[in-house]
């Protein structure tokens, strides 16, 4: 009755550890980590019993920063929900963008322009340069690096806001996908430092990993810890490069072929131990196979108009139906499912949320492991509280 | 491994050390109230409203008062109530114009949406983003005389966007002109069954802006 | 993969009896979907994940949508004027979207709906089948009122355990516990003006 | 402090003529009481203006390794930093958890500063520049020394916080781990110096060879090796990255300081910088000899010179060391402790003997005694660090 080799029903949330807690070994303790703690990354709790320092059990809770993000946007108009996508995920609101108008495109039946698409596709890319970078240094900073990998993510990751603030105006609150398109025409300036962007950034990256890679510190802090099975990973739902470090090869981009993407040649590094280490590596590949989509989108852009001007944005009323459309965002899947009745509204509206969804196995892969690396695990979850609560 | 992988990150940061001494790239802080970096042109903060003159900023103001960007601002940081008169516009029209024209730049998210939806290109995004203030709640609810600023100043912070906006208010004042001298024409002529011109944006609704390139 | 009529037979012929039936999505995307019964939804999600032919072992998306009762006028040459008035059921609905990494293909939308809105929202939980539903049913749990039997951790998971109501149903009422803010909205103010009567506090009226 | 030296030039006398000076009026008993109230309180104030600065300095260098300036808004490069920072501390309201144990609670930064400054009392800062000349004076430094972990349980245990009592078991297992190696590293020292006056140390690492290679016990094969275990130890000892594991702020928020407020945070930071300072001062003591001039040629320069010199040189390795490595795990820190460090340590007390039983070989003998002294040193070292390594590495990735 279990062909795919998928976790039986045994399997199901609960202490797979036993702790001994007698007159000998003694109690044990229960820490509330947050929400208000340095490194959860927001306002994020971890209920944690520990023997001595072994997390024995963990339970998530947030919600900190429910806004019902969804309810807003079943009362406002189709456009009128783009900005608030920019506030899910916030350091990728051009990959939520894109996630949403591509969601709506499909209800409509909107046509994109060629142009767009390129745009788009760089865009994410840049997105996904951004987030993993920023990401790595947020693990090392959860690893107690007194913050120098920290600020050279920053570093990097200011030139790409720069950018994003030179098109469309804000550095993270981007509100730059149309449905049809995009927003604004990137000027032959803008390609020219998008590309010399993309040159540099090797060089960045190069240096990055001098730094943490090879550093034996970091490797014995990560490699092993935090096990992620990849049939756990798949039932679970965990996507993006937590998914392909547990050894599982599925990329959107590559399954689905969104975009532009099947015009340009990438690989998917995948993982086979599905530990911290992994999770850190798989993101460090991924951005140099980013930088090579990068390079061909920029030489390959064709001229032509950004935007369809007949493509309705305001007052867009689509055909009654339903669609559930979903991209590969730099923290996993994220996905849009829409319900129209034919109104100025959506009737329903539901974001999958990466960060989220891959919380699922956060106790699983703490259980056993230290206090100190039950951080070092989330970290490399790479969540966003905005995108955790909505 | 035995340590080497740690001499090599510790000649990383030896590297950014010394490099922060010359390397602009390797010391990237501006000095915020003393030193500035420009804007990008795109950059965007609070809508303003754009009127013709600084003179007479109430007088001249573009917005008709058609409460789209009310109906479509996200966050609904707009409030406006129609005038019961009419006020002659910048092409001498007896228009409606904004009673009351507030926004709550507390709650609004600088997304733009209303530049965009605006018909009349009677709102745009400012670039002034020192907007602190002690008094939570009356310094950052503005009024349309704090809103109000001449397009002169639209021009000098969005050079692109303000030259292709005047370009085709220009185009649409000479098309509505036009218009009037045929309807005259036609008026003056005996026959009154000559053929209506072809549909020329009137006056009064110019042709919806195409998105903002 | 196969269409989804493919697959409802699929079901139907493993599992005899369950009830199984194919809603068509008239919009443009044509995502049609199963809707299954609760007394057999277990099973057949079971065989959607385990089938040779389909594996849909990765349960993306877990949502909740709300129908609440409304009025439908049918033509009806009968009652005088032609036309009758019926009153649909209101109900809750979970939408589970399955893709299959080991297969690639995707994505089979799956819905389970309950009896009404109001007592019987019981539908059995998917969690033992794919894992991915236990923070996404409490979701639905919490935002929209389901209870999933079967769920081995059912509690409120974005607002508090104390909260009362459902806050995505469409009949949903805010509470009335804003704090005070000056605001240009007139119906806000007027809220306002319901809790603080008399100037409690040094209101600054906005000028009209 | 006996007088000063009376055949050295100016500058080298400069701090005994100072207190002769002032203290030259007072009767014989009392002299010598006044001239250890002198020496106190120069230590006190010299290093107290040192921690000032090094807060400074490292928040300087962490900024520049960070790419950016550090603080720089009060006075000219943010040299008023400190003093902003001690107003605020001292201004900050003190608080004191409920549930705490308020005398232990008051006891452990007191104490902790305590047992920090008593170890300031042995090291010799300069020639004769010594403020108690005990024949036991590494001893006494390392018992003074390891106190301090005491309060740091002082501190998590009265607090009665869970993150605290935390940081408190790991500071005690911490300093179980490792008061052993840093005291192991010392005993090739001792050993080849024959004594335990850290002043008499210092005398044996005089001379040079060939004029230029200074005798200093860092620049032997044993010397090398029980330096860098010294200073892991120190690293370790101190709190430092990367092992700041009491204070781990990703995990622990502050540790033991997590209830600390005002002006006892400050002390407990200023015992911090005062232990950093004291075990670099043993480290230079012990292994860069002490107040020696590196070059015969640069003898003029006054030894109290070359002290802090050197001293700011290591509390520099130290800044460096915490802007560039992630911590370890409890678990790691302590098995690095008692599987590389301590081994290490012993094969090194045995290659220190040979040092010293090998002193009269000459010519080939030399070059034999050299590549022996090496494979003593070099060898444990690969072969624990390996063992010590197994199961982590780099590794190759694959794609779909």
């Amino acid at each position: 009755m279990n062909p795919s080799g998928l976790p039986p029903l045994a399997s199901l949330p609960g202490p797979q550890i036993r702790a001994v807690h007698d007159e000998l070994h003694g109690d044990l303790l229960e820490l509330s980590m947050g929400p208000h703690h340095p490194s959860t990354h927001g306002v994020f709790r971890m209920v944690v019993t520990l023997d001595g320092e072994t997390v024995v059990k963990l339970k998530p809770v947030f919600g900190y920063l429910h806004r019902n993000h969804e309810k807003i946007a079943e009362g406002a108009s189709y456009l009128g929900s783009m900005p608030y996508t920019d506030r899910l995920d916030y350091l990728c609101s051009m990959t939520n963008n894109w996630s949403y108008a591509l969601a709506v495109e499909r209800l409509a039946g909107q046509a994109v322009s060629e142009r767009a698409e390129y745009v788009r596709v760089i865009l994410a890319e840049l997105t996904r340069l951004l987030n993993h970078t920023c990401l790595a240094g947020f693990l090392l900073q959860d690893g107690g690096a007194s913050g120098t990998p920290l600020m050279y993510a920053f570093r990097e990751r200011e030139k790409i806001l720069d950018l994003f603030e030179s098109l469309s105006g804000s550095r993270m609150m981007c509100n730059y996908q149309r449905f049809g398109g995009c927003r604004a025409d990137p000027s032959p300036a803008w390609l020219d430092s998008a590309r010399a962007l993309v040159d540099g950034y090797g060089r960045f990256l190069d240096e990055y990993e001098a730094l943490l890679t090879g550093n034996e510190i970091l490797m014995a802090r990560t490699q092993g810890i935090g096990r992620l099975s990849p049939q756990l990973a798949v039932s679970a739902g965990v996507t993006g490069p937590m998914l392909r470090a547990a050894g599982v090869g599925y990329d959107i981009r590559k399954v689905d072929g969104y975009g532009f993407y099947p015009r340009f040649t990438f690989r998917v590094p995948i993982g086979a131990d599905g530990d911290t280490y992994d999770r850190y590596m798989v993101r460090i590949l991924e951005m140099r196979e980013s930088i090579g989509i990068l390079r061909q989108a920029l030489r390959d852009i064709p001229a032509g108009p950004i935007l369809d001007p007949k493509a309705k944005q305001r007052g867009l009323r689509p055909k009654a139906g339903e669609v559930y459309s979903r991209i590969e965002g730099p923290k996993g899947e994220i996905g849009f499912f829409l319900i129209s009745d034919g109104g100025p509204n959506p009737y329903r509206y539901r974001v999958r949320p990466p960060s989220l969804i891959n919380l699922t196995i956060l106790e699983d892969m703490c259980l056993g492991q230290s206090i100190a690396d039950s951080v070092v695990i989330l970290g490399s979850v790479d969540i966003v509280l905005g995108e955790v609560d909505r | 491994m035995l340590g080497t992988g740690l001499l090599q990150g510790l000649a990383v940061t030896a590297r950014n050390f010394l490099g922060s001494f010359y390397d602009r790239r390797r010391f990237v802080t501006t000095q915020y109230p003393e030193q500035r970096t420009a804007l990008p042109e795109a950059y965007r903060n609070f809508p303003f409203l754009v009127c013709e003159s600084a003179d007479d900023p109430m007088g001249t103001l573009r917005c008709v008062a058609c409460q789209i960007c009310e109906k479509e601002c996200p966050p609904q940081c707009i409030y406006i109530e129609k005038s019961k008169d009419k006020k002659p516009d910048a092409n001498g029209k007896p228009q409606i114009y904004p009673a009351v024209f507030d926004i709550d730049t507390a709650v609004c998210m600088s997304c733009q949406i209303c530049v965009e939806v605006c018909p009349f290109d009677a709102i745009k995004m400012d670039q002034v983003f020192e907007l602190a203030a002690t008094d939570r709640f009356g310094a950052l609810l503005m009024d349309r005389h704090a809103l109000a600023k001449p397009n002169s100043y639209f021009q000098s912070i969005h050079p692109t966007e303000a030259g292709e906006v005047d370009s085709r208010l220009l185009a649409a004042r000479l098309a509505a002109e036009e218009k009037a001298r045929t309807a005259a024409a036609a008026k003056a002529a005996p026959k009154p069954a000559a053929p209506k011109p072809p549909a020329a944006p009137s006056a009064e609704a110019p042709k919806p802006s195409p998105p903002l390139a | 993969m196969e269409t989804t009529e493919q697959i409802r037979e699929r079901i139907l012929a493993s599992l005899p009896g369950a009830q199984v039936s194919l809603v068509t999505n008239p919009g443009l995307a044509a995502q049609h979907s199963l809707l299954l019964g609760a007394a057999h939804a277990l099973q057949a999600a079971l065989l959607l994940r385990d089938d040779a032919a389909l594996r849909l072992d990765f349960c993306s998306n877990v949502t909740g949508v709300d129908w609440p009762e409304r009025e439908v006028s049918e033509a009806d040459p009968t009652a005088p004027g032609g036309k009758v008035k019926r009153v649909v059921p209101g109900f809750l609905e979970v939408v589970y979207h399955l893709y299959s990494v080991a297969l690639g293909h995707g994505p089979l939308v799956v819905r389970m709906r309950t009896a009404n809105r109001s007592d019987q929202v019981t539908l059995p939980s998917l969690t033992p089948v794919w894992r991915s539903c236990e923070f996404q049913e409490r979701e639905v749990f919490d935002l929209f009122g389901v209870v999933f039997a079967g769920h081995p951790d059912l509690r409120r998971i974005l607002m508090w355990d104390e909260f009362k109501d459902h806050p995505m149903r469409k009949d949903y009422v805010e509470p009335d516990d804003f704090e005070w803010e000056p605001t240009p909205h007139g119906d806000v103010l007027e809220r306002a003006r319901r809790h603080y009567p008399a100037p409690a506090r040094p209101a600054k009226e906005p000028a009209p | 402090m006996s007088a000063g030296p009376t055949d050295a030039h100016l500058l080298e006398r400069a701090p005994f003529l100072l207190r002769d000076w002032l203290t030259h009026a007072l009767p014989e008993p009392l002299r010598w009481f006044a001239n250890t109230l002198i020496a106190i309180a120069a230590i006190l104030a010299i290093f107290g203006t040192l921690f000032a600065l090094l807060t400074l300095v490292e928040r300087k260098v962490l900024g520049r390794v960070q790419n950016r300036p550090g603080p720089n808004r009060t006075g000219w490069f943010g040299i008023l930093q400190p003093v902003a920072d001690g107003i605020k501390m001292l201004t900050k309201e003190d608080i004191v958890p409920r549930a705490a144990d308020p005398l232990l609670h008051f006891l452990a930064p007191v104490a902790l500063l305590g047992f920090s400054v008593l170890t300031f009392a042995v090291i010799p800062y300069g020639r004769d520049l010594v403020a108690v000349r005990l024949d036991a004076g590494v001893l006494y430094f390392f018992a003074a020394g390891s106190a301090t972990e005491l309060s740091i349980f002082m501190a998590g245990w009265s607090s009665n916080n869970k993150y605290a009592l935390v940081a408190a078991m790991r500071a005690l297992a911490q300093l179980i781990s490792y008061e052993l190696p840093l005291l192991l590293s010392a005993v090739p020292v001792v050993l080849a110096a024959g004594t335990l006056s850290a002043p008499d140390i210092v005398e044996s690492q005089g001379g040079f060879t060939w004029g230029f290679v200074p005798h200093w016990h860092v620049f032997t094969p044993w010397g090398a090796a029980a330096f860098l275990v010294f200073f892991i130890s120190a690293l370790s000892e101190s709190n430092r990255s990367p092992f700041d594991l009491p204070e781990a702020e990703s995990e622990l928020i502050a540790g033991h300081l997590t209830e600390y407020s005002g002006f006892k945070y400050a002390l407990f930071f200023m015992a911090e910088y005062f232990g950093m300072c004291s075990l670099c001062g043993m480290a230079v003591t012990l292994f860069l000899g002490g107040w020696q001039a590196p070059l015969a040629a640069l003898e003029f320069i006054p030894s109290y010179a070359w002290f802090a010199l050197k001293l700011c040189a290591l509390l520099l390795v130290f800044i460096w060391i915490r802007a560039t490595l992630p911590r370890l795990r409890m678990d790691q820190l302590t098995r690095f402790a008692w599987k590389f460090l301590v081994p290490l340590a012993l094969v090194n007390l045995a290659a220190s003997a040979f040092w010293s039983l090998s002193f009269g070989w000459a010519g080939p003998m030399q070059a034999l005694r050299w590549a022996i002294g090496i494979a003593l040193a070099v060898g444990p070292f690969v072969l624990l660090g390996r063992r010590l390594g197994a199961g982590i590495g780099p590794r190759t990735y694959r794609y779909a």
